[in-house]
């Protein structure tokens, strides 16, 4: 397997995709140890439209580890960021690859990549009964961390309107205890 | 009165014939009394039958000729053929005339409220009747013809009896075919053996056939032919493939009556090597082939009830399986004849064994197939897989259930584990695989009807089951009286085997016995 | 409900977590092995609710598990103990401030013995048992001095 | 019926009683040196050794909850029968030099039936409380129970069948006529290793029988939280521990009546009343001994096997040594 | 068996159990009187397993040090403390304490530390013995 | 036997799991056809809560995610605040990150041997493995002061040194394991009841581990050479040769069954020993934390921004934290992924086809964190919940159960 360096990845990903594709892209070095050895993260911001294309890009160079999908409810739009892997298997090969992705609320669609890395179903599955993201492609699986009879259209780590009720109570205050 | 019990032979099987007669008149009259008639007229019957037993018991085997001026008549010595037709009852024969008369009698009170809800009655006793008057017959005749036409009656009234729930319903009718086609074929069988016989010696009689059979070339085929037919009408391994259709779409007391008479065909196959051939013919061969059938019978019979879901057929596979320990125990006996120190050291026990089976398999496996269509009554159904829960509601057909299922099992102290034990306790001096199988069948047997028990009787009670309420009355009877038996032969098998169950055996060994009665002192 | 002298000797255990985060779990495991081995006092680890004596229960409750602590509770037949182990069953803990608890234990179930700790060394826990066993020899002394009781 | 008759039934049944309750002390207490040795092994300190009877005690007071799915007569019957029925079999085994209470023609393959009974129990019982764990456990203890047969009884025809040979007139299949003849003393080398072979397998028959581990798959507690037991509690729950541990006792003290029936009395030329306490005592140590061997070790020792392993594991290696020591046991008798 | 384990074991019967015996070694016959021994110093119970220097235990107070500046209940992740505004003091409820120890880090007049003291178990959740003032 | 296919549930009380999920198996006989999970009986809402807490309060919050590798949430959780906030963490607290970190992992690697033979029925090895883990909990204790959740992350390093006193003890909790571990192996390597029933058990190929995002010991056992103390060193690894185990060192094959796991694990104990004793042999001298004044440190956290991941190679796999500060007191986003969260799945491949009583030694194979694995949010809702096993669903179960068992 040839081994790209973090830029050659970035600028791959450039070239590959349109050109409206990769919005923001960042390389980050850290070291770490007395040695001070590296390693790199990379950060990408991708175009919904092309995000599937990114995925598949992704898989050419090598089959990704998926982490997880985190996301976060930004007011207007919910923000994607997909943590992938490649090049592991070899002292220091790694290279972690963020790919971000802003939808906006009134579309909150992204085709699902479960046909290339199957093990992205449980993720998908949380994303979409967490933040309310249509899954494209997702084939329609009962809820997996939420309780079946959970309420249509309540996401709960959504910030808005949508998002749980925040209704802390404390069931016994520390002055109940007295 | 003496008179009367000189006569009682061919009462004990005239009264349901002539009852067969009158039934459809009394129908014409009252629909009720059909059942009570039929009922009455076996109930004379079996309290005949113990009579009759008592005094064969305490005095020896009884003759009965027809048309002749002393019905005990025996013939002179000297006089060349026994010509005239005759009856000849001994221990072995009443010991099967008491199984024939007790399960047909409680087998009519049993139909009293179980056939209630069906039309045309008055077809139904009478061939019930009818199938009783074949059985004594098979079991009374001591004529080889005589034989072969009461095995067509019961033959004719079984077919009519298993399809009787509706020619048009596919399942019985085919049952019914199936079993005619057995049954024609093992009547055909038995008119060439009995061409045979009468070819070569001219003779019907049995005994007198016994006393001059040379066991000549022909008589071996005539053996050819009656072993493997007598043991195909009996239910053995590998032409056991009538029963369980048989024995599942029959109404539930007729294959209570239906294993009777498979057994009626089982005693005829003894009858034919014990007291025909005897030790003329090489009992070892005879006895092995009589063993592996036995011992097919157990194993096959056994894993195919395993896996069957519907009650009846699950049941009439263990009667197959059943029916390999009696085959085991007689053809160990039956090996051993010519040999008297092994037949004293075990072939008798083995023997006893087998012929007390008979009778209790009869009572369990009667009792088993009532508490099946008492389940049927109640749920519709034969299938164990709709079935579950009823012991909440069936508290005495679960009882009756239980003491079935253990006594088929063999567990102490049901009637089952007495026979059995004779069985182990003996064959094993002749082969220690024989126990060793015996007994293992035994085990699996117990482990098929715990799971039966567990479909049927336990678990949540059904919805759909929430009506059902235990059986009425008469059904609730006969299935008792089945269990006391149970049970009364369990606690004192001693008593049944030395009084009931040796002599039957004696006198299948000693075959000059049963010549001798008839053919005097010849 | 009946109690007698031997009931103390030979308290069968079945742990129910309610939502901890293990802590506790393994160190009641940890109590029954060698070092511990609580299971010279009679203690044993039971699998059906309907075999035991004491109901150990570790986490704070979340929604899910609620209804089957009650059930728990319910199964388990008279005379019957509830230890918790944990500071987070006994109070919340560290997840004081979720919304998806109805914790703690005793807002779901009566508890007779608190055992604080995150976790609870397997020690403390012994010493939790110790303070049920107090508690269950003066109830015993209490229903003799009042047998109408 | 003679006065005389009616007194020895009267004592037969004074005896029954003593025997029932002895067997059930003893019963508990070897129960709590089996697990007192296994914590020692496992390098704990264990339960006192009378723990077995404190969980009695306890469990009789317990509430006893019958499942709403459950026919309680059956839920609630089936203990009872378990416990009688391993009590019967005790009345039938031969302790030291003291014959069994009750004996007679053919008591083995009586007590081979009577300790089904149990399991038959177990698994009526299971199946009776309709909870879905206790059912496969009912299932597996249906199929261990069909497993295990064939090599028992293997075993015990054996050496019924050898005794039948060299003393046709006895009554071979009566324990106490089976104690009186060890089986090491009628047979040749090849016979020998033949009996051998048979020892082994009742030896691994009976952790089978007890469902111990490794054979303890109808009760795999990880796997179905108690199995069959699951749903009783209390009463019922105590009936089924002493069934259990009584018949710990009956299966140990069948291999030391089949294979170990020696008396000690003898060699320090003393009789009655001192024979008799010598030689039970004597009993005592040597089923202690066989029962560490039997049920204590090997359960300390072994993994849980699958249910397909195990009935594997009965019908074909232990059928197949099983049979290797009958059929070495006829060769032997066949060429003498 | 002879496995590895099976020797592992026999060795093991006759060596001595790895237990420690807190606080005794089997039930005793009554535990109140137990008690009532080991107060009068009849008896003595085996100590636990040793604990080190540091360990995290129940928490100790000195009310007279602290400032009332909050700054423990700030960091402190149970809300285990709570502020007495009255007194300008703080009560601490060991029912909620996770034992981290935050506090005492933060503390500017280090007048909080955690003792040896870890058998805190009670048949009350708000006992005195819970409760830090 | 039975032929028909029924479903069984396991969970959430079961014994064999330590914590609560639930399972549904179709199983036909006694063999598993479908397997349902359905996990979020252990739900606390733990990402939920940390974005009412500030920084300092989460590090506890995530020790609480579970509490077997209390180490790990924390490490990762403090190296990804730190990142996102730019904060450098001195060299020796590095090292003393990783001699936690992997103390924790022998006892955690021990403690799953245990429960794995308790799983089995083989309580004897459940004994023998935690008497040894006790070893090495006492050093926990020793050198954090509290045997399970250690307390010691903070942000910028750690809360306590490791000193010249300390190291004997370690070196002596070392030895022992290097004594006890020839036992550990003899004992499960050359058990033939333990090789009955794992070998060839649970098979998770190279291909299904791949795809489904498998990691740590799990996909390792399945011949994947991933770990990220090799593939992407952080701390003090960074300066040792660490080596991702797989079972062929040992065996010379890879078939991904339970033995492998089994393998793989013990392996990695020795591995543990060893980088523990390069890191006492190197660890550099020096602050042990970037900020020792907490108020300080959280003003710090207050004013900072930007995003950070921290990764670490749990017991169990790679555990990943994902935050994002956003110039406030309380993460914008606080993401904890743990080991389970992916390994999951990979119970699917190897549940199918096998027996009931495969179930409990499959699930523990890859020695499940239900408890880190449940914490994302779900609704309050007061009533009405229905869970996976309602008693409902229980009775209509055992309403069904004469269907299950046709003779
Ligand atoms: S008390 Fe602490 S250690 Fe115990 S379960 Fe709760 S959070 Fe975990
Ligand atoms: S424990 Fe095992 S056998 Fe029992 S129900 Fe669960 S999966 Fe089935
Ligand atoms: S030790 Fe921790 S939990 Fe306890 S009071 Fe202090 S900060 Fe709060
Ligand atoms: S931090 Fe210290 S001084 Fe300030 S309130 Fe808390 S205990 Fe008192
Ligand atoms: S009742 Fe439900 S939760 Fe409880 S053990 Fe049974 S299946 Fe599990
Ligand atoms: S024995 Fe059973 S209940 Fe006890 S810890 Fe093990 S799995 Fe859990
Ligand atoms: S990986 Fe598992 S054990 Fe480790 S911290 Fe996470 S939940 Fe706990
Ligand atoms: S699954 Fe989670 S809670 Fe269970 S032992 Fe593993 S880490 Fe702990």
């Amino acid at each position: 397997m040839e081994y790209l360096k973090p830029d050659e990845i970035v600028e791959l990903f450039k070239k590959k995709l349109d050109e409206s594709a990769i919005i923001d892209s960042r390389v980050e070095t850290k070291t770490a140890g007395v040695k001070k050895n590296s390693y790199s993260v990379i950060w990408l911001q991708v175009n919904p439209i092309s995000f599937k294309d990114a995925i598949k890009l992704l898989c050419t160079i090598q089959f990704p580890h998926l982490a997880i999908i985190s996301g976060n409810d930004l007011d207007k739009e919910i923000e994607l960021t997909y943590h992938f892997s490649i090049y592991y298997g070899g002292r220091f090969k790694e290279i972690s690859i963020n790919l971000a992705t802003y939808l906006p609320k009134e579309d909150l669609k992204i085709p699902t990549i479960t046909d290339l890395i199957p093990g992205a179903q449980t993720t998908e599955r949380e994303l979409k009964e967490m933040f309310g993201v249509t899954i494209e492609g997702l084939p329609d699986l009962p809820n997996i961390f939420l309780p079946q009879d959970f309420p249509k259209g309540v996401y709960p780590l959504r910030k808005d309107e949508k998002g749980v009720e925040i209704k802390v109570e404390r069931k016994d205050e520390v002055k109940k205890i007295e | 009165m003496n008179n009367l019990l000189n006569h009682a032979p061919i009462l004990i099987v005239a009264i349901p014939l002539l009852a067969a007669f009158l039934i459809p008149i009394v129908g014409k009259v009252n629909k009720k009394a059909e059942g009570i008639t039929t009922t009455f007229a076996l109930g004379i019957s079996l309290a005949l039958t113990i009579i009759l037993a008592i005094k064969i018991l305490s005095v020896g085997p009884q003759v009965y000729v027809f048309g002749a001026k002393s019905p005990s008549l025996t013939l002179p010595s000297g006089l060349k053929f026994p010509i005239r037709i005759m009856f000849e009852v001994d221990a072995m024969g009443i010991f099967m005339g008491l199984i024939t008369a007790i399960v047909s009698f409680l087998g009519a009170i049993y139909s009293l409220t179980f056939m209630g809800k069906y039309d045309g009655l008055d077809k139904y006793y009478s061939l019930l009747l009818l199938l009783t008057v074949g059985m004594f017959g098979m079991e009374f005749t001591g004529d080889i013809f005589n034989f072969f036409v009461f095995l067509e009656i019961a033959s004719i009234a079984s077919v009519a009896l298993i399809s009787f729930r509706g020619t048009d319903l596919g399942e019985p009718a085919e049952a019914g075919f199936k079993y005619m086609v057995v049954s024609s074929i093992s009547a055909l069988m038995v008119l060439f053996a009995v061409g045979i016989f009468y070819g070569q010696y001219d003779l019907l009689n049995f005994a007198a056939i016994a006393s001059v059979i040379k066991y000549s070339q022909l008589d071996k085929i005539a053996l050819g032919l009656l072993v493997p037919v007598l043991a195909m009408k009996a239910g053995a391994v590998p032409m056991h493939m009538w029963t369980p259709d048989a024995y599942s779409e029959a109404p539930a007391p007729i294959t209570m009556i239906l294993v009777a008479a498979s057994q009626a065909s089982l005693y005829a196959l003894f009858r034919v090597t014990f007291s025909l051939y005897n030790i003329s013919l090489s009992t070892l061969t005879v006895g092995w082939v009589i063993i592996i059938f036995g011992l097919l019978s157990m194993f096959i019979g056994v894993t195919m009830a395993i896996i069957q879901k519907d009650i009846k057929r699950l049941m009439a596979y263990h009667a197959i399986s059943q029916t390999g320990y009696m085959l085991l125990g007689v053809g160990v006996g039956l090996a051993v004849l010519a040999n008297p120190a092994a037949l004293q050291k075990y072939g008798i026990t083995a023997m006893e064994g087998g012929i007390f089976h008979i009778m209790n398999h009869a009572m369990y496996k009667g009792l088993l197939f009532l508490t099946a269509g008492a389940l049927f009554y109640r749920t519709g159904t034969r299938d164990l897989n709709k079935m579950g829960g009823l012991a909440h509601s069936m508290k005495y057909t679960t009882i009756f259930f239980i003491i079935g299922a253990a006594a088929i099992a063999g567990l102490p102290p049901f009637n089952g584990f007495a026979s059995k034990l004779l069985i182990y306790e003996s064959v094993y001096r002749f082969n220690p695989l024989l126990s060793i199988i015996a007994m293992v069948v035994s085990i699996l047997t117990l482990a098929s009807f715990v799971k039966v028990f567990h479909s049927a009787f336990l678990g949540p009670k059904l919805p759909q089951f929430k009506e059902a309420k235990e059986v009425p009355r008469s059904m609730i009877f006969a299935m008792a009286a089945l269990s006391c038996i149970i049970i009364f032969f369990g606690l004192f098998p001693n008593l049944i085997v030395k009084n009931l169950v040796h002599p039957a055996v004696m006198s299948l060994i000693e075959q000059f016995k049963y010549t001798g009665t008839v053919l005097g002192g010849m | 409900m009946k109690l007698n002298k031997y009931f103390e000797r030979s308290l069968w255990v079945f742990h129910l977590n309610t939502g901890s985060c293990n802590g506790c779990d393994i160190e009641i495991v940890a109590g029954l092995t060698p070092r511990y081995d609580l299971e010279r006092f009679g203690i044993k680890l039971v699998g059906s609710p309907k075999h035991a004596d004491v109901l150990l229960v570790t986490g704070p409750v979340t929604h899910k598990m609620a209804d089957r602590v009650k059930r728990v509770y319910e199964q388990t037949p008279d005379p019957k103990a509830v230890i918790v182990v944990g500071t987070c069953g006994t109070s919340g803990g560290v997840f004081y401030d979720s919304y998806n608890l109805l914790g703690p234990v005793d807002e779901i179930i009566p508890v007779d013995v608190y055992v604080p700790g995150c976790p609870v060394r397997p020690e403390a826990i012994i010493n939790g048992v110790l303070q049920a066993w107090i508690k269950l020899e003066n109830l015993r002394e209490s229903m003799k001095a009042a047998p109408t009781k | 019926m003679t006065i005389e008759g009616l007194l020895i039934i009267l004592l037969k049944i004074i005896g029954a009683v003593i025997i029932a309750f002895l067997g059930v002390i003893l019963g508990l207490f070897y129960k709590g040196i089996d697990r007192k040795l296994a914590a020692k092994m496992q390098a704990r300190v264990g339960p006192p050794i009378r723990q077995p009877f404190m969980d009695f005690f306890k469990l009789m007071i317990k509430e006893n909850i019958v499942p709403e799915n459950a026919v309680p007569w059956i839920f609630n019957g089936v203990p009872v029968m378990t416990l009688v029925a391993t009590i019967t079999i005790l009345f039938y085994l031969p302790i030291g030099n003291i014959s069994p209470l009750l004996s007679g023609y053919g008591d083995i393959v009586l007590i081979i039936y009577l300790l089904t009974l149990p399991a038959i129990g177990m698994v009526v019982g299971g199946f009776a409380s309709g909870s879905p764990y206790a059912n496969v456990g009912a299932q597996r203890e249906m199929v261990m129970m069909m497993s295990y047969e064939l090599p028992l009884v293997t075993t015990v025809i054996a050496i019924g069948w050898k005794l039948s040979q060299v003393y046709p007139q006895l009554n071979v299949f009566s324990l106490a006529v089976i104690n009186a003849h060890p089986i090491w003393g009628l047979v040749g080398p090849l016979g020998f290793v033949g009996a051998l072979l048979l020892l082994i397998t009742l030896a691994i028959v009976t952790p089978g029988e007890l469902s111990k581990i490794p054979f303890d798959v109808p009760e795999a507690e990880t796997e179905l939280a108690g199995g069959l037991l699951v749903e009783y509690s209390g009463r019922n729950l105590a009936l089924f521990s002493l069934a259990d541990a009584v018949k710990t006792i009956v299966m140990v003290s069948l291999t030391v009546a089949l294979f170990f029936p020696y008396n000690i009395a003898h060699l320090f030329d003393l009789s009655g009343i001192f024979a008799i306490g010598i030689d039970s005592l004597f009993f005592l140590v040597k089923l202690l001994l066989i029962m560490f061997v039997e049920v204590t070790f090997i359960r300390v020792a072994a993994a849980r096997l699958k249910i397909d392993q195990v009935s594997y594991a009965y019908w074909v290696p232990l059928s197949i040594i099983g049979l290797l020591g009958l059929s070495l046991i006829v060769l032997d008798t066949i060429m003498i | 068996m002879p496995t590895p384990m099976g020797f592992e074991l026999l060795k093991q019967l006759f060596k001595k159990p790895a237990t420690n015996v807190f606080p005794i070694t089997y039930y005793p016959k009554s535990i109140l009187k137990l008690l009532e021994k080991i107060k009068k110093g009849e008896v003595k119970i085996h100590p636990p397993v040793e604990i080190p220097k540091q360990f995290r235990g129940k928490i100790v107070y000195d009310r007279d040090e602290c400032i009332g500046c909050k700054l423990c209940m700030k960091v402190c992740p149970t809300r285990a403390i709570e502020f007495i505004p009255e007194k300008k003091k703080i009560k601490i409820h060991i029912s909620h304490c996770i034992f981290c120890s935050q506090c005492n880090d933060i503390c500017p007049k280090n007048c909080l530390k955690m003792s040896e003291e870890f058998l805190l178990a009670d048949t009350n959740k708000s006992s005195p013995g819970l409760i830090v003032e | 036997m039975s032929k028909m296919s029924y479903s069984v549930p396991i969970g959430p009380v079961h014994p064999s799991l330590k914590e609560p999920m639930t399972f549904n198996f179709e199983i036909y006989g006694e063999r598993i056809e479908k397997v349902n999970l359905a996990p979020g009986d252990n739900h606390r809402g733990i990402e939920f809560m940390g974005r009412q807490r500030n920084p300092i309060q989460i590090i506890y919050l995530a020790e609480r995610i579970c509490g077997i590798c209390s180490a790990s949430h924390p490490f990762a959780f403090c190296q990804a605040v730190e990142n996102a906030a730019g904060i450098e963490v001195p060299e020796r607290a590095q090292y003393i990150r990783v001699i936690i970190a992997e103390l924790e992992r022998i006892h955690s690697h021990i403690l799953w041997a245990g429960v794995a033979a308790h799983e089995l029925g083989f309580d004897s090895i459940l004994y023998l493995t935690w008497r040894a883990r006790e070893e090495v909990l006492d050093l926990l204790e020793y050198l954090t002061g509290n045997r399970i959740n250690y307390g010691i992350f903070m942000i910028g390093g750690v809360r306590r040194d490791i000193t010249k006193e300390h190291i004997p003890r370690i070196k002596k909790t070392l030895e022992y394991y290097k004594d006890i571990y020839a036992k550990l192996e003899d004992v499960f390597l050359n058990d033939p009841t333990i090789a009955l029933r794992t070998k060839n058990v649970g098979i998770l190929t190279t291909e299904d581990a791949l795809r489904l995002c498998a990691v740590g010991p799990t996909a390792r056992a399945s011949g994947i050479t991933k770990d990220i103390r090799q593939d992407q060193p952080y701390a003090a690894y960074a300066d040792l040769e660490v080596k991702a185990i797989t079972p062929d060192a040992l065996t010379g094959e890879v078939h991904g069954d339970i033995y492998d796991r089994i393998i793989v694990r013990l392996l990695e104990v020795v591995q543990s020993i060893q980088i523990i004793e390069q890191c006492i042999e190197n660890i550099p001298s020096g602050e042990i934390i970037a900020e020792k004044k907490l108020v300080k440190l959280l003003n710090q956290l207050k004013k900072a921004k930007g995003e950070g991941i921290g990764r670490h190679e749990a017991p169990r796999g790679e555990c990943i934290h994902y935050v994002k500060l956003n110039e406030s007191e309380l993460p914008e986003v606080w993401k904890a992924r743990a080991p389970t969260y992916n390994n999951l799945m990979t119970w699917v491949p190897m549940l199918i086809g096998q027996q009931i009583a495969d179930i409990p030694i499959v699930i523990a194979s890859i020695d499940p964190c239900i408890a880190c694995m449940d914490r994302v949010t779900i609704l309050n809702k007061d009533n009405g919940q229905k869970s996976i096993l309602a008693k409902e669903d229980l009775h209509k179960l055992s309403v069904q159960k004469t269907r299950r068992i046709t003779p």
